[in-house]
């Protein structure tokens, strides 16, 4: 059983990274990432949202959704839980961290359209896994994602110093970067 | 299908009501970010960004009235500045507003004035002393070179002063230091 | 003694032996230029006029400033010019000076010190004696000497620092030489005046004669010499510190508050000079050195003396020259000799035009790190400087750099470092400055938007109060209009 | 503490390492033939013209190519392919090491992943078949020719490594010695040796090879107790794969590892680990490439926090 958990936190953080793996959420990762305290910031935010998210898609889904029979509305019921619950976080970092939600701008909100959160609650219906299993699977890739965030922002903030070709200045070259990342991040198949 | 339609009202009002309630509970007072943007413009008060100094014109920026490449005297790092700030793609400083001058302060011909103290009241930092019919003079070290005197002095009696490179404020050229 | 060795540092031998290691006397010039701004911060303002006369010693500038000590006149004279000249620092700027034309004479004002028994002052006198001589801290940083002093009362230790802190420079073993009697009486006159029990003289262990000389001098048991390694950067005051007492001085605050004195040998000379005889410092002993000179050399000179003229006594070759002022590791390349010797001109280097190695790309070999004696890491610290990211750069405490200049010497890819570092650390004063004035602006302006609101708020309260009343006047008059219209109609009432 | 002006600079750096790697290389070409030799000058010849050609577009002075890290890429990408991949193997992944691991970056210095293996771990993912092919017997000058310019069926040639054959036999059941001196264990020695001449030479400091070795002596003698059907062992791992030339000629790039003295130790620590995990669970037979990428890309961090302490402060 624990052994299970393990595997999902591993498999979601590492070898199936949402960012790196299966591409998913690209637009943060590639727009909150100049700066390490902004990515570490945009890390928590994702975190609690993606965790949230997922636990409170999971309790609509067996709870509203199902008995109700109206599965097929699923996609919007998602994407408006997943609106509340980033609208509740905005308010919360709003409140806590004038500084942070500065710097994340127009990307914490933008978290609502994060493929990756509606992504991981559809995964998880799809999967059918428990509730606890469904929150794990949540949390282990929103911690993929900061993680490989965190990398990429250190990353970013050194190769800014860099002389880069012109026409690779800025987003190209943090493209190859994040492409180069992937290939390294290939490492991990066979691991779970 | 009206189940459906139900469900879904009330699932959506519990949803509305949590976020009003915790709009409600986490409000926040003022705009923090007016104040952010205001220490990064330069502080001349010189009102070439059209606004009447830099706090009104970080206001404009908050309430995103104004673009950020109104000030001449940040120059393009102070654009840069605010892009940063703002997570926006910086922009090249617009030519409109004015260039980049170098750092200069005023000084007031003290033969030729005429004690109006026009400039007294168009100086935006009170750093030019006198009183009516006496000689007025610019304090060096408050004077920002916003040069918002000049065009009001009824006898063209002040002058730019570049200020004068000196030993502690010296910067070396990267382009001397490098040896490639 | 290497119990307490600071990490890092270099080991280099000197490339430019001297050979004769004798003080060769320079008489006084014809003419003199005396730099009134020899360091950063305030600089003197010049109390005598073009055409005045002088004497030796005579104060030709003064100050307020309690960081900014009097110049005197090196020479007998007259006040030929007060104009700007160029000064030896990288900015290449000119900074205010007066020029003397020698008379000849070399006449000398009336010299009153203490004589050698110094007790008869207070110690705050003689700290006044020392300001008044105009005494600086001749190592190289040019710190006035009686601040160093009145921030160390009570100092339980005085080091006394004759390590040089540059292979190529001699001028202090010189100094141990020709005058080992005036520098134990200034060691002790600066004994009482801070009060202290005990000072210790740092000499490189190399320095054989200089160590013996002294040795053979001292009378007085709390005072010691200690032959120190000749690992370069050890002159560095803190590092200096760190390796006799084994105390390490944080980052912010000076020796003093840790109860250290750290004076430089030639300014323990000054302040013998000062004290017991009443002369103010108007000469130095100057190394001159160098791959392209056939008789390098040190020379006693009188401040402000061209450096062309003491160059031409060490016979220098006939190819151009590069100069370098102030120490092979920590000095700045200048592009000519017309530069006149101010108080902390401790040597001039004249080398042959060598081909100067490119740089190339940084590997990040972190032999930078391995000899740095502050723990920085240079590498990252080069990265960030190159890029101007000033925040990134403090974050890898940039500002604790000493700029002496070891990874610069130890880089494979032939980077010069401490440049770099100097430029980054320009850039943050140049920052903080601007944010200084950016603040106190916006103080400014906010105190006048407050005024002129205060003064509307007054008018508009004063403008109301005399409508108010102009109000009130008219509706009396009204009153009174009507009472008179009544009257009036009373009266016709009463015609009727 | 260095005595008098180091004599070394950054070409003769890289050359010291390129001396270094001879032993092994030389050990490689005894085993396995011409094909060794054939994979370097190609890799050397692409590598130098795909700077040259990127330096000439760029307009820069072609100057630095002189300080022989575009000949070192070449060379350590060229020893880690097997020797009898198809020519354009090599020359596709050098020229992608030169210009996308490290030109578009900005030359020597800037790159932040090791050239060489992102050239190997590019070539890896992409061509799985070609590059896991390896041979065990000695080609001759024109054997070698026809292995890599001709697309003959060269199966009869191949075999697997070692690092496989442990994979399989642990997979089967089978039994599985690991304490066995073959070829590889030869050219492991030879780098191990080479190692040690680039540490007389004080061109690499011991933090990051031995914390690597420690890295994966930890972590597999773990695996030995908490998993022994998988685990093949300290001594196995040690000397099978790339293990020493990667601790001593791959880790130690210093453009790209950590260049704290802690940080090294964690960087060479974490890869040991990486390895040991990659070999034993992942899908490829060795994980030196990778781990090293994966450390690569945490190396800003790992800098950061591992600052040293500063005097005074």
């Amino acid at each position: 059983m624990l052994n299970e958990y393990v595997l999902i936190l591993v498999s979601t953080i590492l070898v199936n990274n949402f960012v790196l793996v299966k591409f998913l959420g690209l637009c943060p990762f590639m727009g909150v990432s100049k700066k390490v305290d902004t990515a570490i910031g945009m890390g928590f935010a994702t975190t609690f949202v993606l965790t949230l998210a997922s636990l409170s898609s999971y309790v609509i889904n067996k709870y509203i959704l199902v008995p109700f029979e109206i599965e097929y509305l699923r996609t919007i019921a998602f994407i408006v839980t997943i609106a509340a619950v980033v609208g509740f976080t905005e308010l919360v970092v709003n409140k806590t961290s004038p500084v942070l939600r500065q710097s994340l701008g127009i990307f914490l909100p933008l978290i609502t359209t994060n493929c990756a959160v509606l992504g991981v609650a559809l995964l998880n219906v799809t999967e059918n896994s428990s509730l606890l299993a469904s929150g794990l699977y949540g949390f282990g890739a929103a911690i993929g994602f900061s993680f490989v965030l965190v990398l990429f922002s250190a990353l970013r903030e050194k190769i800014e110093g860099a002389d880069v070709p012109l026409p690779f200045k800025g987003a190209p070259i943090a493209l190859i970067t994040a492409g180069m990342m992937s290939i390294a991040f290939m490492g991990f198949i066979g691991l779970a | 299908m009206i189940e459906a339609i139900i469900v879904f009202s009330i699932f959506a009002l519990l949803l509305g009501l949590v976020l009003g309630f915790s709009a409600k509970k986490f409000k926040v007072k003022g705009n923090p970010l007016v104040e952010q943007i205001n220490s990064i413009l330069p502080q001349t008060q010189c009102g070439q960004c059209t606004y009447a100094g830099c706090k009104p014109y970080a206001e404009a920026i908050a309430k995103g009235e104004a673009k950020i490449n109104q000030c001449p005297p940040g120059g393009q790092e102070g654009v840069d500045a605010l892009a940063e700030l703002l997570n926006v793609d910086t922009l090249p400083l617009n030519e409109e507003h004015g260039e980049t001058k170098p750092k200069h302060v005023v000084e007031i011909d003290e033969e030729l004035c005429i004690g109006c103290t026009l400039c007294i009241q168009a100086c935006p930092v009170d750093a030019i002393l006198g009183a009516s019919k006496v000689m007025t003079t610019v304090i060096a070290s408050e004077c920002t070179g916003c040069d918002l005197c000049i065009p009001v002095c009824p006898v063209d009696c002040i002058y730019l002063i570049d200020l004068k490179p000196s030993m502690d404020e010296y910067v070396p050229n990267m382009e001397k230091v490098t040896n490639v | 003694m290497s119990k307490h060795d600071f990490r890092g540092g270099v080991l280099i031998e000197n490339p430019y032996p001297l050979n004769q290691l004798s003080v060769v006397e320079v008489p006084p010039p014809k003419k003199a230029i005396y730099l009134l701004k020899q360091r950063e911060g305030a600089s003197a303002k010049p109390k005598v006029k073009v055409g005045q006369k002088v004497k030796v010693g005579q104060v030709i500038a003064v100050s307020n400033n309690d960081y900014c000590v009097p110049m005197h006149s090196s020479i007998s004279g007259v006040v030929s010019a007060i104009d700007d000249q160029p000064i030896a620092h990288s900015s290449g700027l000119k900074v205010p000076s007066i020029s003397i034309e020698s008379d000849g004479k070399d006449d000398w004002i009336s010299l009153k010190g203490c004589g050698e028994e110094v007790d008869k002052c207070t110690p705050d006198e003689i700290i006044e004696k020392i300001r008044n001589a105009g005494i600086v801290g001749m190592g190289g940083a040019g710190f006035p000497a009686h601040v160093k002093i009145k921030g160390a009362q009570g100092a339980k230790t005085i080091i006394i620092n004759a390590t040089e802190c540059d292979p190529a420079t001699l001028c202090d073993d010189a100094l141990m030489r020709k005058y080992p009697e005036e520098i134990i009486k200034g060691i002790e006159v600066l004994m009482y005046a801070c009060q202290s029990q005990k000072a210790i003289i740092a000499v490189e262990e190399d320095k054989v004669d200089a160590i013996i000389k002294l040795n053979q001098t001292i009378k007085n048991k709390n005072i010691c010499v200690e032959a120190v390694p000749i690992k370069y950067s050890t002159g560095a005051e803190k590092l200096l510190i760190k390796l006799l007492l084994d105390k390490v001085i944080p980052t912010g605050s000076f020796a003093s508050s840790s109860g250290v004195l750290c004076q430089n040998i030639a300014t323990v000379k000054a302040i013998y000079d000062a004290v017991v005889i009443g002369k103010p410092l108007v000469s130095r002993i100057v190394t001159v050195n160098g791959s392209a000179l056939k008789n390098p050399s040190n020379y006693e000179v009188r401040i402000g003396s061209s450096f062309s003229d003491i160059v031409k006594k060490s016979k220098p070759s006939a190819n151009p020259h590069e100069i370098r002022v102030g120490g092979m590791m920590m000095g700045v390349d200048v592009p000519d000799k017309n530069y006149s010797i101010c108080k902390i001109t401790s040597s001039i280097i004249v080398d042959e035009i060598k081909i100067k190695q490119k740089e190339s790309a940084c590997i990040r070999c972190s032999k930078c790190n391995e000899v740095c004696p502050i723990n920085l890491l240079p590498q990252q610290l080069f990265w960030f400087c190159k890029s101007d990211n000033t925040k990134k750069a403090s974050s890898y405490d940039l500002q604790d750099c000493i700029e002496c200049g070891c990874c610069s010497y130890v880089c494979p890819s032939h980077i010069p470092l401490v440049e770099y570092f100097q430029y980054g650390k320009a850039l943050v004063k140049k920052e903080l400055r601007e944010q200084e004035l950016a603040a106190k602006s916006r103080e400014r302006y906010e105190f006048k938007e407050f005024r002129l609101d205060r003064i509307k708020q007054e008018r508009d309260k004063m403008m109301a109060e005399k409508k108010a009343a102009l109000k009130a006047k008219m509706a009396k008059e009204k009153d009174n209009k009507a009472k008179i219209a009544e009257a009036l109609k009373r009266v016709n009432d009463k015609k009727k | 503490m260095i005595t008098g002006k180091p004599i070394l600079n950054t070409s003769n750096l890289m050359l010291q390492v390129i001396y270094g790697l001879i032993l092994g290389v030389a050990l490689q070409f005894y085993f396995f033939g011409w094909g060794v030799i054939y994979q370097i000058t190609l890799a050397l010849i692409t590598g130098i013209a795909a700077e040259i050609i990127f330096l000439k577009i760029r307009k820069k002075s072609i100057d630095v190519i002189k300080d022989n890290s575009a000949a070192l890429t070449a060379i350590l990408l060229a020893i880690s392919i097997p020797s009898i991949a198809p020519w354009w193997i090599v020359v596709l992944g050098t020229s992608f090491a030169i210009i996308f691991g490290k030109q578009l970056y900005g030359g020597l210095g800037s790159n932040p992943l090791n050239p060489a293996m992102l050239g190997y771990a590019f070539l890896l993912i992409s061509f799985p078949l070609e590059m896991t092919r390896w041979t065990s017997s000695f080609l001759s000058f024109g054997e070698g020719l026809n292995v890599i310019f001709s697309s003959i069926n060269i199966d009869a040639l191949s075999s697997a490594t070692r690092l496989e054959e442990a994979k399989f036999a642990l997979m089967e059941g089978e039994v599985f010695n690991p304490i066995q001196i073959d070829q590889t264990v030869w050219i492991n020695l030879g780098f191990l040796f080479g190692g040690v001449y680039l540490f007389y030479k004080k061109v690499i400091t011991w933090q990051i090879p031995l914390s690597f070795l420690a890295g994966i002596i930890v972590m597999s003698a773990l695996l030995m107790l908490v998993d022994s059907d998988h685990a093949m062992g300290p001594v196995f791992h040690l000397f099978h794969g790339a293990t020493m030339l990667g601790a001593f000629f791959i880790l130690t790039d210093p453009v790209s590892s950590s260049t704290t003295p802690r940080g090294r130790l964690i960087f060479g620590f974490l890869i040991g680990i990486l390895v040991i995990i990659i070999r034993t669970y992942g899908s490829y037979p060795d994980g030196v490439a990778f781990a090293v990428l994966l450390l690569n890309i945490a190396v800003p961090l790992i800098d950061y926090y591992s600052k040293p302490k500063v005097f005074g402060r």
